[in-house]
């Protein structure tokens, strides 16, 4: 891969997540070959590639949900590859997941104190008496849950409801405030604006840059809707079959020849159909 | 639109759990041999729209409580989901739903159901294949691993086993890159010209959408808001703002600078 | 068992009672399930006077017990035969209307040994408290009496198919098979795969596998089956025995043993108040209990075929019944057989 | 060792597993199409076993005409069953549709009871009686003739649901019902047929244990041995349901005469957790597609 | 009535309870149990006991079914082994009866951890019938260990208090009645913390729970284990109760009875344990009494209360799950929503 790439990405800043070499294979299938990149500290890094490339299983693996075959995961310096799910996120991995995944039994705010969980020390003895240690945490726990995330995200409105009843692109919103409340350091976007118009599309990028800018979180997203991915990130990472074929700035990673065939394509559609439908 | 009309939905009103009320008297009509694109918000109401039509509603605990629906000059109340596909209509659904653990091929034989009672044979999958070259190579694969993409030319291929006059199709972009994005498009617009299939299409992507479609609807809390043919909306300033992305004086606005208030829709006013 | 009761009832109360008090029978179904027959329990003894008690099963006897000794008002009998319940010391205010089960076998025992001495015996028996109650002491039994337990074979509860069970009592040979814990199913299965493989055992059963009309569902497996019974068959009609003609006059057709067990039941309870009273004593569960044990010799008008005595807690008594095929009804094949005598 | 006695033994234990197949089969048939785990299975074979008896001793039927009449009503049960209580249960949590058919079994199991009474019945012989020798070893000839139509019937199963669309409409409409509807499937139509052929099938299976066994309302315990196997197969599966009804006949044989009777479902069970705890959905069931 | 509450805090917003009315309402139920037994007869004092140590097992039962979703047929198995481990402290170590009803949990929480491995790979029903095997093993050492005395069960004598022997139903309600309101009230405030709400994200979808920070073996044994204590206790109360433990006291239908329970009280809510255990184990009682009003006009209406019964009990569980599928707290909610005219927050 060309060191040339790296070095020109303007970031400073040292990388929160490092990915080393990583392959993970299902049966025959490997989904993916030695993949390395970087994620710079309070940077808004993309991952992009055509369906199927390993983008989602990337993210499994950084989150620890499928086991590499080979290769590491370093999280602010140290290397988490071998830790459980839980604990990486307690370190403060966060995630969204491409295909919803709220707790459909669970309220608004229930979902959301949930992110929360790996922070928290309540015991079982303490829960039956709700005395002490447990009333005190989930007091503060309401408190900013209601006041940072809640007001931030402007669901004060739908905290009561149950998430099951929800349009989608509120569902999407209260995924993100259940990650937020998860402590992160970094965030994992899995497709945030899959499914939304160029309105609500409109909304979630804001979110996404307050993120960042406001909170001081790094971003890490796979996204497939390109506008936005070449608008708000500051690195872009190319996946095609489970190997990067590219990396660098928006702008720099558009114009590859190597992108441009295996996933972006021509970009203009209606001219191509026009094209065939003369043929 | 002098065309015959394929498929007639009139004032209709759709109650989800006797509760929820959705569709808010819609009215829509496809043109025979046309592709008729359906826009709008999240939750407005499109894919409960492609349900009423496909009866499908009954399973989620929806009704249509009023006004009606016609496909070829019969009403759909009268028919069953099945008899309705083996009538020619056939809905290719949001998240693709194809069967995860069946094969490739078992899932096109599946769809083979849809040609009983028409007198019509079980033919091959050739058609299929030709269109989606992908699908023979991954023929006896399950269908649950194959990619976003794939599955949705599954999705479309089932369609194409069953000869249908009308195919409803929601969201298919959900999900896929641009470059399969434009493919499938491209496939869908082929289908139509070659087959002279009709298609009532649900998109997010109004781009690709209107890149295709001869007629265009936009709906917003369960009616229709705004209709017209396609060359018309995309010179619409709303459609412009609000679905094409597009700032005054028609360029590209950056996802940067988007403010915090918005512009109301003119037709929410 | 029900009716049984009901209709002795019936013939003291029309005859006036004891000395002049007339019973009332209160009944609740409770599933033989135990709480809910502490559950009867409790009902019955708090909303009415209650000095004669008919529990059902084994786990009852036994949960209601200390309630019983505190009530301290009336004794009980039931219908489990468990060798537990015949101990006068941890059950003093309880009885049962004849043999328990280690009597059961011992009374088919002395016949084997009687019959043909030294010879080999099978225990079949189903992995339930039911069906393993008299297996210990009658291993020891069988050793006493010169009998040799060949194989124990245990079917766990509820099972269909005994195949191996059969393969198994093939390969032990025993002279008699005696089954235990059962009511029908899967006795004749066996019997029939038994005999088809050739095996020469003669089948023996315990009271709830003896019921003429369930022995008769036996098909052919049926024929020679034998086995112990404390009362007499409704059709016996050997000797004089007014109850049974009283019987047979107020039902027309056939009354199971059970019918017979709380008809004899029924009996000795009231027998048991009357002597109480005739004793000028107050009607106490020790008091009725003591008048119990007084019972020696007793006429039960035919029900049992001899004069019978309760020493403790059991009617240790039964008879040997055959099943003839050609007459559909079990016969008797020994004379009454009294333990302790 | 006594070879010959682990033969026979053998036998006797894959005669029995034939008929845990037979009805397993019933089983695996219900889920394929409507994933309901269907606990009253028991039950139903159990009223199998009582129809063909009323039908027999009741109506004075001959035996060979009360067969066919049984399996017919096992087929109508099915029907009446699948369209009043699994039809509404359409789209609930797979527990609330596993517990209807518990109650189910329960209503049926106090119907028969009502209906002929608590005590155990035998039903009138009609299998041929002349024993049966493999070389020297000993067949019981209910349960090898038994074993034979459960063979030939399994067999049936396994060639229909192979060569036809049938198994994948069955599969389409057990793992989407409104995508198989989108399919041109009758979605309706294949719930009631997947319910009429195996209700037909345990009411057919009820015959034949019962004949072996007698019948009693509290025979649908059989229904549990059965659960075992079709849990051990694999719930989905035609052929686990033959593999695990006779694994489990022989374990349950071996255990039985080796270890003694009241072992046999300790070591069922034990196998139970074992396979599971080595494999999760049973020797052949197919695995949930889990993605995140 | 009332028309909207305004919550000043956190707090309040989090209560149990968090209106006036529900806190008188709440009194008055407190009342009503310390009232019960100097009103009403044995026999009723005696199912209001039954009651109790029902509710107190659906509970338990509901934390690992409703809430955490493991589908469990092994509860009257955990009771068992909860009132084995009363009647033999009881019988060869004679501790208090506290410290034995604590063992018992305990004990039955041990049990419930090992039988709950399972559940780590075991899905479903495929889990439902992996406990159905675990009862049945519990079941086998029950009849086959000295220690538990075989077939034959052990007896044991009553519990005592301060040397006053609690071995009357209108004694033991002291003891049953203050236990289970507290196991209750534990319940209702777990699922106000981090383990409740691990326990419902399992529920409805374990492995986005792992990412999201929850450990799943750790979470899940211990909602067997806080389950199965529950049985456990359940278990003992039922042993001093009865005072007689036999292998045959915990068939499988009792497991069923727990699970249809909760079903037609409604899973996953703490009042649907309380309100199906309470209907399922008065409905025989009902029925009886029905029966005995019948009895003069059917004769043989006796005989026929078994079997009707069974129907009944079958009925109940479909008719519920078909109609009623939220089950009897749903109702109960209605009922309330109805009378608060405010039908937005409840
Ligand atoms: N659990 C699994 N078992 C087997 N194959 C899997 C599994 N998960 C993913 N795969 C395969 O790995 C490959 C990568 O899948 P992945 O979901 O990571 O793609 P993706 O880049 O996220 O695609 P998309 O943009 O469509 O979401 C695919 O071919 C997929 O079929
Ligand atoms: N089964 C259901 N029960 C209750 N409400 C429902 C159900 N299905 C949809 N809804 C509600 O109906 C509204 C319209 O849903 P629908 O799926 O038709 O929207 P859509 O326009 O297709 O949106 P999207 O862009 O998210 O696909 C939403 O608010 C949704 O919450
Ligand atoms: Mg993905
Ligand atoms: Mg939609």
């Amino acid at each position: 891969m060309s060191d040339g790439l790296k070095r020109s990405s303007r970031e400073t800043a040292s990388p929160i997540l490092k990915v080393d070499a990583l392959s993970l294979s299902f049966g025959g299938l490997r989904a993916l070959s030695g993949v390395s990149f970087e994620v710079r500290e309070g940077s808004i890094t993309a991952l992009i590639g055509p369906n199927g490339a390993g983008k989602t299983s990337m993210f499994n693996a950084i989150s620890g949900f499928y086991r590499p075959n080979t290769g590491r995961i370093i999280f602010d310096g140290e290397d988490i590859s071998r830790e459980r799910p839980p604990s990486r996120a307690k370190r403060g991995l966060a995630r969204t997941f491409q295909n919803i995944a709220l707790f459909r039994g669970m309220t608004v705010l229930d979902n959301i104190k949930l992110g929360r969980h790996a922070h928290l020390k309540t015991n079982v003895l303490d829960a039956l008496f709700y005395r002490g240690r447990a009333h005190r945490e989930e007091m503060e726990l309401r408190a900013e849950v209601e006041e940072r995330i809640i007001d931030f995200l402007e669901i004060q409105h739908i905290r009561h409801a149950s998430v099951g009843a929800l349009p989608y692109g509120l569902q999407k919103r209260v995924e993100l405030a259940r990650a937020l409340a998860m402590r992160p350091r970094i965030l994992m976007l899995d497709e945030p604006v899959a499914g939304m118009n160029r309105e609500e599309t409109e909304d979630m990028a804001r979110f996404i840059l307050d993120v960042k800018e406001e909170w001081g979180i790094t971003i890490l997203m796979v996204e497939h809707d390109m506008g936005m991915v070449m608008d708000i990130s500051d690195h872009v990472v190319v996946l095609n079959f489970g190997q990067v074929i590219a990396q660098g700035r928006p702008a720099e990673v558009q114009n590859d020849p190597a992108v441009i065939s295996a996933y972006l394509g021509s970009g203009d559609l209606a001219e191509r159909i026009r094209k065939t439908e003369a043929a | 639109m002098d065309a015959e009309i394929l498929l007639n939905i009139n004032n209709v009103e759709v109650v989800y759990n006797r509760t929820i009320q959705v569709l808010r008297g819609l009215s829509l009509r496809v043109p025979k041999g046309e592709i008729v694109a359906l826009l709008g918000s999240n939750g407005a109401g499109k894919s409960t729209t492609l349900k009423a039509v496909s009866n499908l509603l009954e399973l989620e605990d929806g009704a249509v409580t009023a006004g009606q629906i016609e496909f070829d000059g019969t009403d759909l109340a009268t028919l069953t989901p099945h008899g309705l596909v083996r009538r020619g209509l056939f809905h290719v659904m949001e998240g693709r739903r194809i069967f995860e653990d069946l094969t490739v091929e078992e899932n096109l034989t599946a769809a083979t159901f849809s040609l009983s009672g028409r007198g019509l044979p079980i033919t091959p999958f050739d058609l299929v294949y030709s269109y989606f070259p992908r699908l023979y190579e991954r023929r006896k694969g399950l269908a649950g691993y194959l990619s976003g993409g794939e599955q949705q030319m599954l999705a479309i291929g089932r369609a194409l086993i069953s000869k249908p006059k009308l195919i409803l199709l929601d969201e298919p972009s959900l999900g896929l890159s641009p470059k399969l994005v434009e493919e499938i498009f491209t496939i869908i617009a082929r289908i139509n010209r070659e087959q002279g299939v009709s298609m009532l299409l649900v998109e997010q992507n109004a781009a690709v959408a209107f890149s295709v479609a001869s007629y265009g609807y936009i709906m917003e809390m369960g009616k229709v808001v705004i209709d017209g043919p396609v060359e018309r909306l995309v010179k619409d300033q709303d459609v412009q703002e609000f679905y094409l992305g597009l700032g005054g004086g028609g360029a590209h606005k950056s996802y940067r600078d988007v403010k915090h208030y918005k512009r109301r829709k003119r037709w929410l006013s | 068992i029900h009716a049984g009761i009901q209709d002795y009832l019936k013939l003291v109360n029309d005859e006036g009672g004891i000395k002049g008090r007339k019973i009332r029978y209160v009944a609740e179904d409770t599933g033989y399930k135990v709480d809910a027959s502490v559950a009867a329990f409790n009902k019955i003894t708090s909303q009415n006077k209650v000095t004669l008690y008919y529990g059902d099963s084994t786990g009852f006897a036994k949960t209601i017990n200390p309630e019983l000794e505190r009530k301290g008002t009336m004794i009980m009998a039931g219908a489990s035969f468990a060798s537990e319940l015949n101990d006068p010391k941890k059950f003093p205010l309880q009885f049962l209307p004849g043999p328990d089960y280690t009597e059961m076998f011992g009374i088919l025992m002395r016949y084997i040994a009687k019959e043909k001495p030294g010879a080999s015996v099978a225990f079949v028996y189903s992995d339930t408290e039911f069906g393993r109650d008299p297996i210990a002491p009658s291993e020891k039994l069988a050793t006493e009496l010169g009998l040799k337990v060949a194989e124990k074979i245990v079917t766990p509860p509820g099972s269909v198919d005994v195949s191996t069970e059969v393969l198994k009592l093939r390969r032990a040979r025993p002279d008699y098979t005696i089954f235990h814990g059962y009511v029908l199913a899967p006795i004749p299965e066996f019997i029939q795969q038994a005999k088809q493989m050739g095996m020469q055992s003669r089948f023996m059963g315990t009271f709830w596998s003896m019921d003429n009309s369930m022995v008769q569902q036996m098909g052919e497996a049926a024929d020679g089956f034998m086995g112990v019974m404390p009362y007499r068959y409704y059709y016996d009609k050997e000797g004089t025995s007014p109850m049974l003609d009283k019987i047979r006059q107020m039902r027309p057709e056939y009354q199971s043993t059970a019918y017979m067990q709380g008809f004899l039941t029924a009996m000795l309870m009231t027998e048991a108040v009357k002597r109480t009273l005739d004793a000028g004593k107050e009607l106490t569960g020790t008091n009725m209990k003591a008048s119990l044990n007084t019972i020696k010799d007793f006429d039960t008008g035919g029900i049992v075929g001899v004069p019978v005595s309760i020493p403790g807690n059991s009617l240790p008594v039964g008879r040997i019944y055959r099943f003839d095929a050609k007459q559909k009804q079990m016969l008797p094949a020994s004379d009454w057989i009294q333990l302790g005598k | 060792m006594d070879w010959l006695y682990i033969f026979e033994v053998s036998l006797a234990g894959l005669g029995a597993g034939a008929l845990y197949a037979l009805t397993g089969v019933a089983f695996v048939l219900i889920y394929k199409a409507t994933r309901v785990v269907n606990l009253a299975i028991g039950e139903i074979l159990m009223l199998g076993g009582y129809v063909f008896f009323g039908l027999v001793a009741g109506a004075g039927l001959s035996v060979w005409a009360a067969i066919p009449l049984t399996i017919l009503a096992g087929a109508g049960l099915g029907a009446v069953v699948e369209r009043a209580l699994i039809r509404p249960m359409l789209g609930e949590s797979p527990i609330s549709v596993f517990m209807v058919t518990i109650g189910l079994g329960s209503i049926l199991a106090g119907l028969v009871e009502l209906g002929w009474g608590a005590d155990p019945l035998r039903l009138p012989e009609f299998i041929p009686n002349t024993p049966i020798f493999l070389g020297e070893a000993y067949v019981a000839p209910k349960v090898a003739y038994g074993a034979l139509v459960a063979a030939l019937l399994i067999a049936g199963a396994l060639a229909a649901l192979r060569f036809s669309r049938g198994g994948v409409a069955l599969r389409a409409t057990a793992r989407d019902q409104g995508a198989a509807y989108s399919m041109g499937i009758d979605v309706g139509r294949v719930f009631s047929l997947s319910w009429m052929a195996a209700c037909a099938t345990a009411a057919g299976a009820g015959v034949i244990v019962g004949a072996i066994g007698g019948i009693s309302p509290t025979m649908g315990i059989f229904g549990l041995s059965v659960l075992v196997v079709v849990i051990v197969g694999g719930l989905d599966s035609v052929a686990g349901a033959l593999v695990g009804g006779l694994l489990i006949g022989l374990v349950e044989a071996l255990a039985g005469s080796f270890l003694g009777g009241e072992y046999k479902l300790l070591a069922t069970f034990s196998l139970l957790i074992l396979i599971l705890m080595i494999r999760p959905y049973g020797i052949f069931g197919t695995h949930e597609i889990e993605r995140l | 009535m009332r028309i909207g509450t305004l919550k000043l805090s956190y707090a309040a917003d989090e209560a149990l309870f968090d209106t006036k009315v529900q806190w008188i309402c709440l009194a008055l139920l407190g009342l009503s149990l310390i009232l019960f037994p100097f009103v009403a007869g044995p026999y009723w004092i005696y199912m209001a006991c039954l009651v109790a140590i029902n509710v107190a097992s659906a509970t338990g039962l509901n934390i690992l079914t409703g809430y955490t979703g493991l589908v469990s047929l092994g509860q009257a198995a955990f009771m068992g082994v909860g009132a084995y481990t009363v009647a033999v402290l009881e019988t060869r170590v004679g501790t208090p009866f506290i410290i034995n009803l604590l063992a018992a949990g305990g004990m039955t929480a041990a049990v419930g951890v090992v039988f709950g491995i399972p559940s780590l790979r075991v899905k479903g029903l495929y889990l439902a019938i992996a406990t159905i095997a675990a009862s049945m093993i519990l079941h086998f050492v029950f009849s086959h260990w000295d220690l538990t005395g075989g077939t034959r069960g052990l007896s044991m004598p009553p519990a005592s208090l301060f040397g006053l022997a609690l071995d009357q139903p209108h004694k033991l309600y002291w003891l049953i009645i203050p236990v289970t309101a507290l196991m209750v009230l534990g319940a209702a405030n777990l699922f106000r913390t981090r383990i409740g709400r691990a326990f419902i994200a399992i529920r409805d979808r374990d492995i986005s729970a792992e990412v999201l920070g929850i450990p799943l073996l750790q979470t899940k044994l211990t909602s067997f284990a806080l389950s199965s204590f529950y049985a456990g206790v359940a278990g003992g109360m039922w042993a001093y109760f009865f005072r007689v433990v036999t292998p045959e006291s915990f068939p499988l239908i009792n497991s069923i009875f727990y699970l249809a329970a909760i079903i037609v009280g409604g899973m996953g809510t703490i009042l649907g344990g309380i309100l199906g255990a309470t209907f399922m184990t008065l409905v025989p009682e009902v029925l009886k009494l029905v029966v005995g009003w019948l009895t003069p006009w059917v004769p043989d209406a006796l005989s026929l209360l078994a079997p009707i019964r069974t129907i009944v009990f079958g009925a109940l569980i479909v008719g519920f799950l078909i109609f009623e599928p939220q089950g009897l707290a749903e109702i109960w909610q209605r009922i309330r929503r109805f009378f608060h005219l405010w039908p937005f927050r409840t």
